[in-house]
């Protein structure tokens, strides 16, 4: 498949020249930092904590380095609207990020910033190769999560005909895909290979299809996948990131060379630091990416760590954008589990188990890949509270914490009951979490 | 076309710019907007040269003017329209007119068709030019210093604060102006209180607050917004839940 | 007061105390006390100078008329009305002090350029008055056969004694203004010259104050115009002119207005230049004072005890951005 | 006395107070000149009319020049030290007070002082009237033809003035720098050079005025200080900063001096001339032509 | 101080029909106001809005050309400072207006003069009367010092201090002469965000000891903050008057601040003479 | 802080500078070797208000002293002039008689130059009884004699002068006479004398004007004087406004109203700088002032030219009689040292004894009642013809 060239969006700004592009990252930087400061206790409080005085101290953007991080704990302690860096009745919309944690992240926008959201995806979907005549159907989730809307006025901003499809129920999708005219498919890159599955089950030859594109982001990924959803639906996929406590999707976008995703520098500031230590990675270097909203009014974030694992990609891009690109999302740093876009917290599952027998099993959690499809389980031992000789009252109880579990992460997992001493473990202690998909 | 870095200038010894950052491309209207007091002059008064800022830099054209004297800055192309006109009071109009052109005093030909156009362009300047100055009205006064400046054939204006003390009608001639001279070329950097007027014309703003800009984006985009009127009036910054 | 201030005062005082005897037994400097005696004098105008310009902010070019006043006032009394002089002295300050008071509550309204031209304009009226009042001051040929001082009964004669005279009544003028500094009043006065305002808003009567502080320095100058008299038994109007005003100024400057010391230095420091030190540039003399004065004025335009203090102290001050 | 002969008096008193205060009003205006640009009062006025004076003198008898040519040569090179106080003193004292500025000036007329006085010796010296022949009789009234001189080399140099301001570009320029410094620079004005020319300008209007003089007067080398007096007074009563104030105050004063010489009493001319100037300066203290809020805003 | 007339009921501050002229320009046009006691009244308007002028017409820097001022319920628009200083009003200025070479404890020390009284020979003399009331002074200086939290400085040159401090300091010498009503002109002017919420905390502190604040100041945050009301000048006359949450959304005062709404397409063609 | 950092950058050479001058200052200038020389005090004002009379004592005081020393000094004793500028200024004499007496020890002082600074010495000369040979005009510097015992003086007394003026106006028939004065110690002190000895001489004064030293115009006075009805204007000063008023009575054509210019006018520099204004102009005169004119046979007429001609070949100006009060006074003084040796008492008594002493002011006469010695016959009315002296008839 050749790469055709696709006009860029607003190329007066992804093609920035670096040193115009720096200067206003440092004008926008100044400027929220200004207003975080003055406006949002906890970073004053940050700040001062380290004696730092935006308008003293930050004159070029290295000083961002002096800054702490904000971590998603610190997100989640400021629930509902502590981090809100504008008066609520000026919030237009609230998002919350997805996860297990107990109370969720919760993100507003303003007016200017669902504006400059809108603007972001669109940027993305026209780098993927999206543009106005494109017919495209969105099976991101639509509601608190903030990856369907956030997609959806991308698209319109870009003039796409949008199908709001959400998610699920994948025959409707397919016909959908069929009768609509389809051109372009949002999906997590698991969902599109479960089309493809879905497709061939159903004997609908993808070829008939006016499919094009697939625009894939909400779950870690690889190389192999990318390659057979392109040559199963016989689309071009691209990589995008979106990042609720950021902004949601529009992150970052790959473009039609596949290189990697242009990283929208000039509303976010990039850095990826080794997660241990807070060094900042050089180029190629695997680490934590570690975000800084330059134009974000209603819920700012100073140096987030968003715990993924990528790494920055060298040199520069042929498609003509200056804009830095970043790896696919290798992974998570932090004890996040993602499986199916959601992410969970191996702890909180125990915390739901819990509530079932009013006892902390010794579980673990394995994710393995069936087909295309990711797959949850969850590994119990038996002890002798947990033992039932009724296979019955055995079955109820599985069942009862398969459709706990399942309320609270929205994915139903399996639950698997093993011998006791069976899982394995790390000196004494259980391993929360095993990774069975690549297998 | 004017890159401002991180700017920081002490007037006497109030800290009043703290870290400014802003540029300008070329062909651009830019709104330097906010309250009064909150260091609009002194950024100007930094670029043109009149106030030597302590950190940060300044650069036109990939040129590094920051602390040059002001006459050199005019040289390069800039010319500024201060508040409050400043203008020769005690000479005729002609006079500050050939005042503005005093860079290009051995081009007197151009100098005479450049009058002459202005003289044209400004018909009521035309009729009063023996007259002095300072006894023509705020608004002419004003069409006075734009055309002063104009004199020097700068490429980038600085306009500071070209509404205050005008009557609306007068007001919205001046932007008038302002516009027509975008259109003709020339870069504009408009520092104003009037927020509203300013950010209709211009293609960007930065909104100062003490010494600080706190937001930046587009012109019409910025003209609605409510940070805005927190810079002015200090809205919300203690009570960000009331509804 | 602490060992630190007083070490330096101590030491002062014993100088001042043994300079007699310290330059007598050197051929080649022991009329230096003459100088001093004169010095002295002149010490007196400079340090109410003093108060007026460098604590109160108002330049005065008129105080040779009140050097003048002191000294024809004494002459006239005692000369004429056969006074004795120590009467004379009060009566000739009371004179200068109501001359001063009549001119001070007009003048003082003024500022800067304009407050130097009417008390320049002051001044030389009152030399042309003396001048030209030939019956009362013998006019330009001058007053002769004034009688001398004598202080219990005894004539003061020798330059010693006169030395010692005039030195106490320098150095009881340096304690009385000295208290005055480091008081209310003196507070407010170098509150109306540092920001006559700020003061004004804080509750200072400045235009009183000014008066009040011109009044002063004209007393001091009179009675350096009756010791003078005294002292030189004989008078003309030249020793009162504008160019003693001119050079009163300079003294103040050149020692650093800031500073009571400075009064005194500048002034026995010129004092010696111009009678003294420069005689050996013969000619150049003019020009080597001019350039002294230029130097002071644009290399330590604080004055030169100020600039010393300055220097001493430079390493222990924090240097913090200074208002203009 | 006959009215005639009081009439011719009334007419030489008016006569001679015009001349001599033609030469106040020129040194008058010098004063204006560095003080509208600069804001300083420049003590060493009055030194640039002496010095004048015995350029002249020295560029007519010791070099021989014709009387014009050594006007011009004496004007030129008083301009130069004019420069020489600009370049090398005053600007190094930029940030001085008024009362640093005035002993600064002050201790520079001390050196031209004592510069002429080495150069020329403390004897006076003459020129010879521009023009020959002796004073004309008319109605009593004895006319110098170098009074005339004086008087029309005033007249030239105020006209040459207001031309200088009005027309040439650099005039105008000195003018803005005096009416609005900030602006000028502004408009690219190099206000320094401005300052540098006004000092050049107002030594060589007080050289002008000190050649004119010499013929009828004589000049020594301490004849600065008092037309440095009088020319300042002038300049103060016509209002600091205004040209036309002080031809005029400079007028009135030589007027009131000659006036008082001839009815009231000529030793106290001087004391009459300059209580008028503190009666102006206790009521009316922003001088004849100044205005009130520039004179409430001098600095000290 | 109090003239009997004068109850504590009564507002501290009364204007009358406050007109102000300079030449040809008239700054304030027949201001009608009343401050009662113990609040923190603040001005605020535009820039050339009068604030200034009417503050100095206040303190009696300035006399308005027509109207009645009564402080305390006395007539003072006639009034010279020092007068107005002694009779319980002090204020601080828009550019800091200390006594840069003296110390910071002398500074406040100045403050203390309208309540003393020694003279020039009473200082001369070091008289014992004298001696007592330095003694005095210094006490009360000090106390104030300690009141802003200024102790610390007491002995550094008031100049050396930063602009931050400078202000605190001009407050401490504009409360050491014991004012029943204290006038802030720009107090925040130039000052960080840290230390305008210290100066608000230190106005908050003063209103306790139940002194009447008059404040003119652009930021607005601290206005909305600390102030009890809110007068707004535009154009020379009052346009608005109330609590912060009434002014903040009062329209008239949106559009003084922000200026008309319009497009420039309206803009007539330059109109010839009509200016 | 422009200043701050020029002291900074110049600070130290500049220190070292000062260093040097003041250590060089205090080194008094004047000491100078030799095998116990005569000395000879010196007051003129040599720069100032009078240094036009102080430039040519001093030049004529060391001419002599050159020559004396040339000729072996007296007695085998060098001579050393110690001479001080007072700047004419009394303060700076009076110092400067001070450290003369006290630091140089002079036996003797000539000078000074001005009657005003004279007047502020005589009391010193008084009580550290040390002759002092005054070249000063007034009288009061050697009245009332009991006061004055070591005072004494060579210059005519203004009332030689006026005096000898009035004798010439009464030969005339000049009864009415306008005065004017400068207003200095010269001025005032003629003045003085013209208004007390006019009645003596049966002259009435119709008008009396007075004008300042540094005066740049005298129309004013001249015409009032013109308007006065007088016969014949005096004017009495000394330096450039002795000029301008000749040349104000020239242009306001007063030439019917004779001009008598008083002593002060006696330099030949007056009559060049007056040009062919002063043409007529009359005053009385010491003879130094014209002793070419003088008859051969006439016992100044030998003292007169050697001195002139030694002056202006050494000097290239023309002689004064300021420079003749030097000369006086310094050879009074070199007399008396060669008669008495350096005794201050005995030189007093010398001088107050001298007789029939030929100077070029005129013959001396000294007595304990005159400390003068001169008379008004030791003046001769000159006037002024074709730019020259000429005796008057």
């Amino acid at each position: 498949m050749t790469v055709e060239s696709r006009p860029i969006w607003e190329p007066e700004k992804e093609c920035m020249d670096r040193g115009e592009l720096e200067q206003l990252q440092l004008e926008r930087l100044q400027a929220t930092l200004n207003r975080v400061y003055r406006n949002v206790a906890f970073y004053r409080k940050r700040f001062r904590e380290i004696d730092f005085v935006p308008e003293d101290d930050l004159t070029e953007l290295a000083d961002l380095k002096r800054l702490p991080f904000t971590t998603r704990d610190d997100v989640s302690n400021s629930y509902p609207y502590d981090m809100f860096a504008v008066p609520l009745r000026e919030v237009v919309r609230v998002h919350t990020s997805s996860g297990t944690s107990v109370n969720p992240r919760v993100v507003g926008y303003t007016k200017r910033d669902l504006k400059n959201w809108a603007q972001l995806t669109a940027r993305v979907l026209a780098s993927a190769g999206v543009t106005h005549d494109d017919v495209i159907q969105i099976t991101f989730a639509y509601g608190l999560l903030s990856g369907g809307l956030g997609i959806h006025y991308g698209a319109e901003r870009l003039g796409a005909s949008v199908l709001p499809t959400s998610v699920g129920r994948t025959e409707r999708q397919i016909k959908i895909m069929q009768d609509f005219r389809t051109t372009a498919l949002v999906s997590t890159p698991s969902y599109a290979l479960i089309i493809a599955d879905r497709m061939e089950e159903l004997g609908v030859d993808p070829k008939q299809l006016s499919l094009r594109f697939a625009i894939c982001a909400g779950e870690p990924w690889t190389e192999e996948m990318r390659r057979e959803i392109e040559e199963r639906l016989f689309v071009t996929a691209t990589d995008n990131y979106g990042i609720s406590e950021v902004m949601g999707p529009g992150v970052a976008g790959e473009c039609l060379e596949k290189t990697g995703m242009h990283f929208q520098e000039d509303h976010f500031l990039l850095e990826v630091i080794d997660p241990e230590t807070g060094r900042e990675c050089e180029p190629g270097e695997l680490g934590e990416l570690v975000i800084t909203t330059l134009t974000k009014e209603a819920f700012p974030v100073i140096r987030y760590r968003t715990g993924d694992l990528c790494r920055i990609v060298p040199g520069t891009c042929p498609c003509g954008r200056t804009f830095r690109r970043i790896s696919r999302i290798e992974g998570r740093c932090d004890n996040v589990v993602v499986i199916k876009g959601v992410n969970i917290i191996p702890e909180r599952i125990g915390d739901i188990l819990e509530q079932v027998k009013g006892e902390r099993p010794v579980y673990q959690l394995v994710a393995t890949r069936r087909g295309r499809l990711d797959q949850l389980e969850i590994w119990i031992e038996i002890t002798e509270r947990l033992f039932f000789d009724k296979m019955r009252e055995q079955r109820t109880l599985v069942d009862e914490m398969r459709q706990k579990v399942a309320n609270f992460i929205g994915i139903v997992p399996r639950i698997k009951l093993v011998e006791r001493g069976s899982l394995e473990r790390e000196g004494d202690r259980v391993i929360p979490f095993v990774d069975r998909r690549s297998e | 076309m004017l890159t401002v870095r991180s700017l920081h200038t002490y007037y006497g010894n109030i800290h009043a710019l703290k870290g400014v950052s802003l540029h300008v491309r070329s062909g651009e209207i830019v709104a330097l907007i906010g309250a009064n007091g909150a260091g609009k002059t002194t950024l100007v008064h930094s670029i043109a040269g009149l106030l030597r800022p302590q950190k940060g830099s300044i650069l036109y054209k990939e040129e590094d003017i920051t602390g040059l004297a002001p006459e050199a800055v005019v040289e390069r192309g800039i010319a500024l329209v201060p508040e409050g006109r400043q203008i020769f009071a005690t000479l005729s109009v002609e006079a500050n007119l050939e005042m503005g052109a005093f860079i290009h005093r051995n081009r007197r030909d151009q100098v005479r068709r450049d009058m002459d156009a202005l003289l044209e362009r400004f018909p009521i300047l035309r009729e009063r030019r023996r007259q002095l100055a300072g006894t023509l009205s705020g608004g002419e006064q004003q069409m006075l210093a734009i055309s002063r400046a104009l004199m020097a054939r700068p490429e980038f204006l600085l306009l500071d604060e070209p509404s205050m003390g005008l009557a609306p009608l007068v007001i919205r001639e001046i932007f008038a102006i302002i516009r027509r001279l975008r259109d003709e070329g020339r870069t504009i950097l408009l520092i104003e209180q009037n927020a509203r007027a300013a950010l209709q014309i211009a293609d960007r703003g930065y909104v100062m607050e003490t010494g600080k800009v706190v937001l930046q984006g587009e012109g019409r985009e910025l003209l609605a917004h409510r940070e805005v009127q927190r810079a002015y009036l200090g809205k919300g910054s203690k009570e960000i839940w009331d509804a | 007061m602490n060992l630190r201030k007083f070490a330096p005062v101590a030491a002062f005082v014993a100088f001042m105390a043994a300079f007699p005897w310290m330059v007598a037994p050197f051929d080649a400097i022991s009329h230096y006390t003459d100088v001093m005696v004169f010095a002295g004098i002149f010490c007196l105008v400079t340090i109410g100078l003093s108060l007026l310009m460098g604590f109160a902010g108002q330049i005065s070019l008129a105080q040779a008329a009140f050097f003048g006043i002191g000294a024809y006032a004494s002459a006239i009394l005692t000369g004429r009305f056969g006074w004795n002089p120590w009467a004379a002295m009060p009566a000739g300050a009371a004179a200068a002090a109501a001359v001063a008071w009549i001119v001070g509550v007009p003048a003082l309204r003024l500022k800067g350029h304009y407050l130097a031209m009417a008390t320049l304009g002051f001044g030389v009226i009152v030399h042309i008055v003396l001048n030209e009042e030939v019956e009362w001051t013998g006019g330009p040929s001058g007053m002769v056969d004034i009688p001398g001082l004598s202080v219990a009964g005894v004539r003061v004669l020798s330059e010693t004694a006169w030395y010692y005279l005039v030195w106490t009544f320098v150095a009881a003028a340096l304690i009385f203004s000295y208290h005055v500094l480091h008081s209310r009043v003196g507070r407010a006065l170098r509150a109306i010259h540092e920001a006559e305002k700020a003061a004004e808003a804080m509750g200072v009567p400045v235009a009183s104050y000014k008066v009040q502080v011109f009044v002063y320095s004209a007393v001091l100058a009179s009675l350096a115009g009756s010791l003078y008299t005294h002292y030189v038994t004989f008078l003309t109007p030249s020793s009162f002119d504008l160019m003693w005003s001119v050079r009163f100024v300079l003294m103040v400057v050149v020692g650093g207005m800031q500073s009571l010391w400075g009064a005194v230095l500048g002034t026995v420091f010129l004092t010696f230049v111009g009678n003294e030190w420069l005689h050996v540039f013969a000619d150049f003399e003019v020009l080597v004072y001019g350039g002294i004065l230029l130097a002071v004025a644009l290399l330590v335009p604080q004055g030169l005890v100020v600039w010393m203090q300055e220097k001493l102290s430079r390493r222990r001050e924090t240097l913090l951005p200074r208002s203009e | 006395m006959e009215s005639a002969g009081f009439g011719a008096a009334w007419l030489q008193y008016a006569l001679g107070g015009i001349t001599i205060g033609a030469i106040y009003a020129l040194v008058a205006i010098g004063y204006n000149i560095i003080y509208n640009v600069t804001e300083i009062i420049n003590f060493a006025q009055g030194e640039f009319v002496m010095l004048g004076g015995l350029f002249a003198v020295f560029f007519y008898e010791a070099c021989g020049l014709p009387i014009l040519a050594a006007f011009l040569a004496a004007v030129a090179a008083v301009a130069l030290t004019g420069l020489v106080l600009e370049r090398y003193v005053i600007r190094n004292a930029r940030q001085a007070t008024v009362l640093s500025m005035i002993i600064i000036t002050i201790a520079f007329s001390i050196l031209l002082k004592g510069g002429a006085m080495l150069a020329w010796g403390k004897d006076p010296y003459r020129l010879p009237p521009f023009t020959g022949g002796g004073s004309i009789l008319w109605n009593g009234v004895a006319v110098q033809p170098q009074a005339l001189w004086v008087l029309g080399v005033s007249g030239i140099i105020v006209v040459c003035l207001t031309l200088f301001f009005r027309r040439s570009v650099y005039g105008k320029a000195m003018l803005a720098c005096a009416d609005n410094p900030a602006a000028a620079r502004l408009v690219g004005i190099p206000v320094r050079t401005m300052i540098f020319l006004s000092f050049m300008l107002s030594a060589a209007i007080g050289a002008a005025a000190g050649v004119s003089i010499t013929p009828i007067t004589l000049m020594e080398y301490d004849r600065g200080a008092l037309l440095g007096l009088k020319g300042f007074g002038a300049a103060v009563l016509g209002g600091l900063g205004q040209f036309f104030g002080a031809l005029v105050a400079g007028l009135l004063l030589g007027l009131a001096e000659s006036f008082c010489a001839g009815y009231v009493s000529s030793g106290y001319k001087d004391a009459v001339a300059l209580v008028l100037l503190l009666l102006a300066l206790f009521f009316k203290p922003e001088g004849l032509f100044g205005s009130k809020e520039a004179a409430g805003l001098k600095r000290f | 101080m109090t003239s009997p007339r004068f109850s504590s009921s009564d507002p501290i501050l009364i204007l009358q029909d406050v007109h102000m002229q300079f030449g040809g320009v008239t700054a304030l046009k027949g201001i009608r106001y009343q401050v009662p006691r113990g609040i923190v009244q603040s001005i605020i308007g535009p820039n050339g809005a009068g604030k200034t002028t009417l503050l100095n017409c206040i303190s009696g820097v300035l006399h308005p050309t027509e109207g009645r001022i009564s402080f305390l319920g006395r007539r003072v628009e006639r009034e010279p400072p020092h007068r107005i200083a002694a009779l319980g009003m002090s204020r601080t200025f828009q550019h800091v207006a200390l006594f840069p070479q003296m110390s910071v404890l002398e500074n406040v020390m100045v403050g203390r003069h309208v309540r003393t009284r020694s003279g020039f020979w009473a200082a001369g003399l070091r008289t014992r009367s004298m001696r007592r009331e330095e003694a005095a002074i210094g006490r009360d200086a000090r106390a104030w010092l300690d009141f802003v939290g200024l102790a610390d400085a007491a002995h550094l040159p008031a100049g050396a201090l930063p602009l931050g401090k400078q202000k605190i300091l001009e407050i401490a010498r504009a409360l050491a002469t014991d004012p029943a009503l204290l006038l802030l002109d720009e107090p925040a002017g130039g000052l960080n965000t840290r230390e305008t919420e210290e100066l608000g905390e230190l106005i908050g502190r003063i209103k306790e000891r139940g002194t009447t604040v008059i404040l003119v100041e652009h930021d607005m945050n601290l206005v909305m903050t600390i102030s009890d009301r809110i007068l707004v000048l535009y154009y020379g006359q009052p346009l608005a008057s109330g609590v912060p949450d009434e002014i903040k959304e009062n329209p008239e005062v949106i559009q003084a601040y922000l200026g008309d709404e319009w497009t420039p397409d309206e803009g007539a063609p330059i109109m010839n003479g009509q200016l | 802080m422009v200043g701050g950092r020029l002291a900074q950058c110049v600070g130290r050479w500049s220190r070292i500078v000062l260093w040097v001058c003041v250590l060089a200052l205090m080194v008094p200038a004047g000491v100078l070797a030799g095998g116990e020389p005569y000395k000879i005090g010196a007051v003129f004002s040599v720069t100032g208000g009078a240094s036009f009379l102080g430039e040519p004592e001093k030049r004529t005081a060391e001419m002599i002293v050159e020559q004396v020393n040339a000729q072996g000094g007296i007695n085998g004793h060098p001579v050393e002039l110690i001479l001080y500028d007072d700047e004419t200024d009394a303060t700076k004499c009076n110092l400067a008689v001070k450290k003369l007496i006290k630091r140089d020890k002079v036996p003797v002082i000539i000078g000074p130059t001005t009657s005003g600074n004279s007047l502020a010495v005589v009391g010193l000369a008084e009580d550290f009884k040390i002759p002092l040979i005054s070249c000063a005009a007034s009288y009061k510097i050697v009245e009332p004699v009991e006061s004055r015992r070591w005072v004494f003086k060579v210059a005519g007394s203004d009332k030689h002068v006026v005096g000898k003026m009035y004798d010439y106006m009464k030969a005339k028939g000049i009864s009415r006479i306008g005065i004017m004065t400068v207003s200095d110690g010269f001025g005032a002190s003629g003045r003085e004398e013209l208004l007390r000895l006019a009645q003596e001489y049966g002259i009435t004064v119709v008008a009396d004007e007075r004008y300042g030293p540094k005066d740049t115009d005298l129309t004013a006075q001249l015409t009032k004087i013109r308007e006065s009805g007088a016969q014949a204007v005096v004017n009495w000063s000394v330096g450039p406004t002795a000029v301008l008023a000749v040349k104000g009575w020239r242009d306001l054509k007063m030439e019917g109203m004779p001009l008598f210019q008083s002593h002060g006018f006696g330099s030949k520099k007056y009559l060049e700088l007056s040009g062919d204004a002063a043409e007529g102009v009359l005053l009385p005169l010491a003879r130094v002032n014209v002793g070419p004119l003088l008859p051969d046979d006439h016992p100044q007429k030998k003292v007169i030219m050697e001195y002139k001609q030694a002056y202006e070949a050494k000097y290239q100006e023309p002689i004064s009689s300021f420079g003749g009060h030097a000369w006086d006074s310094m050879h009074l003084a070199l007399a008396a040292l060669k008669a008495v040796g350096p005794d201050p008492a005995k030189i007093r008594d010398f001088l107050e004894n001298t007789k029939n002493f030929v100077g070029q002011h005129g013959i001396f006469n000294f007595s304990p009642q005159d400390h003068n010695g001169l008379s008004k016959d030791d003046l001769e009315m000159v006037v002024v013809k074709k730019g020259d002296w000429a005796l008057a008839q």
